[in-house]
C-alpha cells in the first residue's frame, strides 16, 4: 500500500469495503481479499490516527513548555 | 223766722282753727317731702318750702319752719353723715310738728331730720347714674379712648387759685427733667351743686377744641370731704364718659369713688398724683426713646458685626471648599489612574486566560477528534465482522439448501422408501405412451422389471 | 397717609426701624440710611418731651417731608 | 472437477442443476446424473467456504490482536 | 466690577459661587475664575461694610453728643 | 495633546478609556495606545490641577491679607 | 508567520480553528498542521500579550512615579 495513501482514502475505501460486504455484493471468491484489504485499511488508519495523536500531543505539550 | 247770724271775729276764727289743730294733732309725725328751698334767713331760721311730686306735677305743697337751734343741731349731723349740707331739692324724711299761728297761717315746725336716709338718698343716685350710664352703653366709653403718645396738652377744669390746682401745677412745672406740658385753665366751680352745670359747660366748650388738647382734667383739692355727689350726677357722668378726650379726674378726697372718678380714663386720689402720673408717662416715653436709641446703636454695630462675620464665614468655606474640591479632583485622579491599572491589568489577565482556555480548549477538541474517528474505525471492523459473518452464514445455509433439494430429487431415495419408478422407453410414460401392449420397466430399490401394459384406466380423482 | 407726621407716626416709625435692625430684616445697603433717620426720629421725640407743642410740630413737619 | 472453478463458477452451476431437477424436464437416467454432479458441485463449495472461513477468521483475529 | 453693585447683589453673588464649588457645580477648568471672582466679591462687602460702619458710627455718635 | 484641551474634556476621555478597557471594547492591539493616552490624560489634568492650585492659593492668599 | 498580524486576526483564526475542530469539520489529516496552527498562534498572541503587559506596566509606572 502506498505511503501516500491519505486517511480520507483509506478511510472511504474503508467504508466501501463494509458496505460492499454489508449489500452482499462480494462474492465469496474475493472475500477472503476484500477483508484482509479491509483490515490493512484499518490498520493503517488506526496508526495515523495515533500518529496524529501523539504529533498533536508533542505539539501542545511544546506549546504547554513556553 | 230770722234769726240775726252770729257773727265771729277773725281772731275767734283763726283761734277755733288753731284750737282744733292743737286738739286733732298733738304728736309728732316723721314726714318724706322734698325740700325745694331752704330759705335760711339772717336770723338763722329757715323757711323751707316743702312739696310732693307725681310725674313732676306738684300734688302737696306746705311751708315749713325751722327754728335757728334746730337747723344747727340738725344741719351739723346731716354734714357729719351724708358730707354734704343741707340744701335745696333734697328729698328728706323730717319729723315735724303741725302749727298754725293766727298771723303766719298753716306750717310744718320741722324739729329734726334724719341723715341716713338722705344718705339712702345720695347713694340711690349714685347707683341710678350708673344704671343709666350702663343702659347707654357709656360706662366705660371714656375709659376706651387711646391715651394719647404724650398728654402734652392739658385741658384743665377747676377753681382758679385753688390749692389742688396749685399742687397740680406744681407737680408738672418742677419736674425735674425739664419735661414741657402746655395747659390752659377752664374755670369752674369743682365742688357743690353748682358744679355741675359749671363742669358740663366747660367740657361743652372743650368739645368745640377737642384739637387744642390731648386730655383734659377735672382737678379739685382742700375742700375737704364735703360736696362731692355732684360727682354723682347722671348729666356730669354722661357729659364725662361720653367726652372725645381722655378726662382724667384729680378731686381729692377719701370716701367712696364717685361716679365721675370711676367712670374717667383715669381717676388719681390727688392733683399731685395726678400731677406725678402725667410726668411719670413722660418719663415712660423718655425712657423707651432712650432704650430705643441704645437698641439701635447696639443693634446696628451688631449687624455690621454679624455681616462681618458672615463675610468671613463665607471666606473660610471659600478656602476649605475650593480646597476640598481640588483634593477631590486630585482623589479622582488617583482613582482613575489605579483604575487604568487595575483595568488594565485585568484585562492582560483575561486575554492571558482566554489563551490558555483555547490551549486546553484545543488539546480537549483534537484528543475528542482523534477519539471519535477511533470510535468511527472501530464501529467500521464491527461491521465488517459482522457482515462477513453473516455472508457466510448465507452461503453456508443456501449450500445445505441445495443439499437438501437434490438429495430430496434423488431417485435413489425414492426407491429407498418402497417406492417404484415405471418408465416407458426410458421416460416417465405420457397419455399417448400408455397403450396396451407397451413395455413398461419398473424400477424398484434392487430390482429393475420389465411387464406389458393391460389396462389402463384414469382415476376417479384426478 | 397725611403728609403731617404726629408724634405716634415718628415714634412707630422708629419702632419700626429698631426692630427691623433688630431682627435683621435690613440690607446693609440701607442701614445707613435706616440709622439716619431712625436717628432724626430718636432726636424728635426728645425734643417732643421739652419743646413747645408748635416747635414739634414744625420739625415733624421737616421729617414728614423726607 | 478442475481446481481452477471458482465458487461463483461452481454455485451458478449448481444453482442451474438445481433449477433443471425441479422443471422435472430430465429423465431419470440423467436426473442421477445431475444429482451426483450437484452433490460434488455442494462438497466443492463447502471446502471453498470452509477454506474462505479460516481465513477470514484469521484475518479478522489478527487485526483484532493488534 | 461696578461700583453700582449693591452689597446684597454682592453677598448673593458670593454665597451662590460658594455654593457652587460646595456641591461640587464647578469645574476644574473655571474653578480658578470663580474663585478670583469670589475673592473680589469679598472684598467690595468688606469695603461697603467698612464705609458703612464709619457712616453708621457717625450718626450714632452724634446722636449720643446731643 | 493640544493646549487647547479643557479639564472637563480630558478627564471625560480619560474615564472613557478606562470604561471602554473594563467594558472589553478595546483589543490587545490597541490597549498600549490607550493606556499610553489615559496615562497623558492623568498627567494632563494633574498639571492642570496643580497649575489651578497654585492660582487659587494666591487669590486666596491675598485675600487673607487685606 | 507574517509580524504583520495584528492579535485580532491571531485570535479569530484560533478561535476559527478551535470551532472547526470542535464542529468535526476538519480531516485527520490536517489535525496536526491545525494544531499546529493554532498553537503558533497561540504562542503570537502570548507573546504579544506579554509585550504589551511590559508596555502598559512601564507606562503605568511612569505615571506613579510622577
Amino acid at each position: 500500500m502506498s505511503n501516500k495513501m491519505t486517511y480520507t482514502d483509506a478511510y472511504e475505501e474503508l467504508q466501501q469495503i463494509v458496505s460492499d460486504i454489508e449489500d452482499g455484493e462480494i462474492t465469496v471468491d474475493v472475500l477472503s481479499a476484500k477483508v484482509k484489504r479491509a483490515s490493512e485499511l484499518i490498520k493503517v488508519c488506526k496508526e495515523m490516527l495515533t500518529a496524529t495523536e501523539v504529533d498533536v500531543k508533542k505539539i501542545l505539550d511544546d506549546l504547554s513548555e513556553d | 223766722m230770722s234769726a240775726e247770724p252770729k257773727i265771729f271775729s277773725l281772731k275767734q276764727v283763726l283761734q277755733s282753727i288753731r284750737k282744733t289743730i292743737e286738739e286733732r294733732y298733738q304728736s309728732l309725725y316723721w314726714v318724706k317731702a322734698e325740700m325745694h328751698k331752704l330759705n335760711r334767713y339772717p336770723s338763722g331760721h329757715c323757711f323751707p318750702e316743702l312739696l310732693q311730686k307725681e310725674d313732676g306735677k306738684i300734688v302737696a305743697q306746705i311751708s315749713g319752719t325751722i327754728w335757728k337751734q334746730n337747723f344747727e343741731r340738725i344741719n351739723q349731723r346731716f354734714m357729719e353723715v351724708v358730707k354734704e349740707p343741707l340744701k335745696d331739692d333734697l328729698t328728706l324724711l323730717m319729723q315735724i310738728r303741725i302749727s298754725f299761728h293766727e298771723v303766719y297761717g298753716l306750717s310744718l315746725e320741722i324739729v329734726d331730720i334724719d341723715p341716713s336716709y338722705s344718705l339712702g338718698e345720695l347713694q340711690r343716685e349714685r347707683l341710678e347714674t350708673l344704671k343709666k350710664l350702663k343702659e347707654l352703653r357709656l360706662i366705660d366709653a371714656n375709659q376706651q379712648l387711646d391715651f394719647p403718645l404724650l398728654p402734652k396738652r392739658i385741658a384743665v377744669i377747676s377753681a382758679p387759685a385753688s390749692k389742688g390746682l396749685n399742687d397740680f401745677y406744681q407737680v408738672l412745672e418742677n419736674n425735674k427733667y425739664g419735661y414741657l406740658i402746655e395747659r390752659e385753665l377752664f374755670p369752674a366751680y369743682v365742688q357743690g351743686d353748682l358744679a355741675i352745670n359749671s363742669i358740663i359747660e366747660q367740657l361743652r366748650v372743650l368739645r368745640g377744641r377737642t384739637d387744642d388738647f390731648d386730655i383734659v382734667v377735672i382737678v379739685r383739692g382742700g375742700g375737704g370731704e364735703v360736696g362731692l355727689s355732684c360727682y354723682n350726677n347722671f348729666l356730669l357722668c354722661k357729659e364725662i364718659a361720653d367726652f372725645p378726650l381722655p378726662v382724667l379726674t384729680g378731686i381729692g378726697h377719701s370716701t367712696n369713688l364717685t361716679v365721675a372718678e370711676m367712670i374717667a380714663f383715669r381717676n388719681a386720689i390727688t392733683p399731685t398724683e395726678l400731677g406725678e402720673f402725667l410726668i411719670q408717662t413722660f418719663r415712660e416715653f423718655d425712657l423707651e426713646v432712650r432704650d430705643l436709641g441704645e437698641r439701635l446703636e447696639a443693634n446696628t454695630l451688631y449687624f455690621i458685626e454679624q455681616r462681618l462675620l458672615e463675610l468671613g464665614r463665607n471666606s473660610e468655606k471659600l478656602h476649605g471648599k475650593t480646597k476640598e474640591t481640588l483634593l477631590r479632583r486630585n482623589h479622582e485622579l488617583e482613582q482613575s489612574g489605579q483604575l487604568l491599572r487595575h483595568r488594565t491589568e485585568r484585562f492582560i489577565a483575561d486575554q492571558k486566560r482566554l489563551q490558555e482556555n483555547y490551549q486546553q480548549k484545543i488539546a480537549e477538541k483534537s484528543m475528542r477528534y482523534t477519539q471519535t474517528e477511533r470510535n468511527g474505525i472501530d464501529q467500521i471492523l464491527y461491521r465488517l465482522e459482522n457482515s462477513v459473518e453473516k455472508t457466510l452464514i448465507n452461503q453456508t445455509r443456501n449450500l445445505k439448501d441445495f443439499e437438501q433439494t437434490v438429495r430430496l430429487l434423488d431417485p435413489i431415495n425414492v426407491l429407498n422408501r418402497g417406492y417404484s419408478i415405471t418408465t416407458i422407453n426410458g421416460k416417465i410414460p405420457t397419455e399417448k405412451d400408455l397403450k396396451e401392449g407397451a413395455t413398461l420397466e419398473t424400477r424398484t430399490k434392487e430390482f429393475i422389471l420389465q411387464s406389458t401394459l393391460t389396462h389402463k384406466e384414469k382415476r376417479d380423482e384426478q
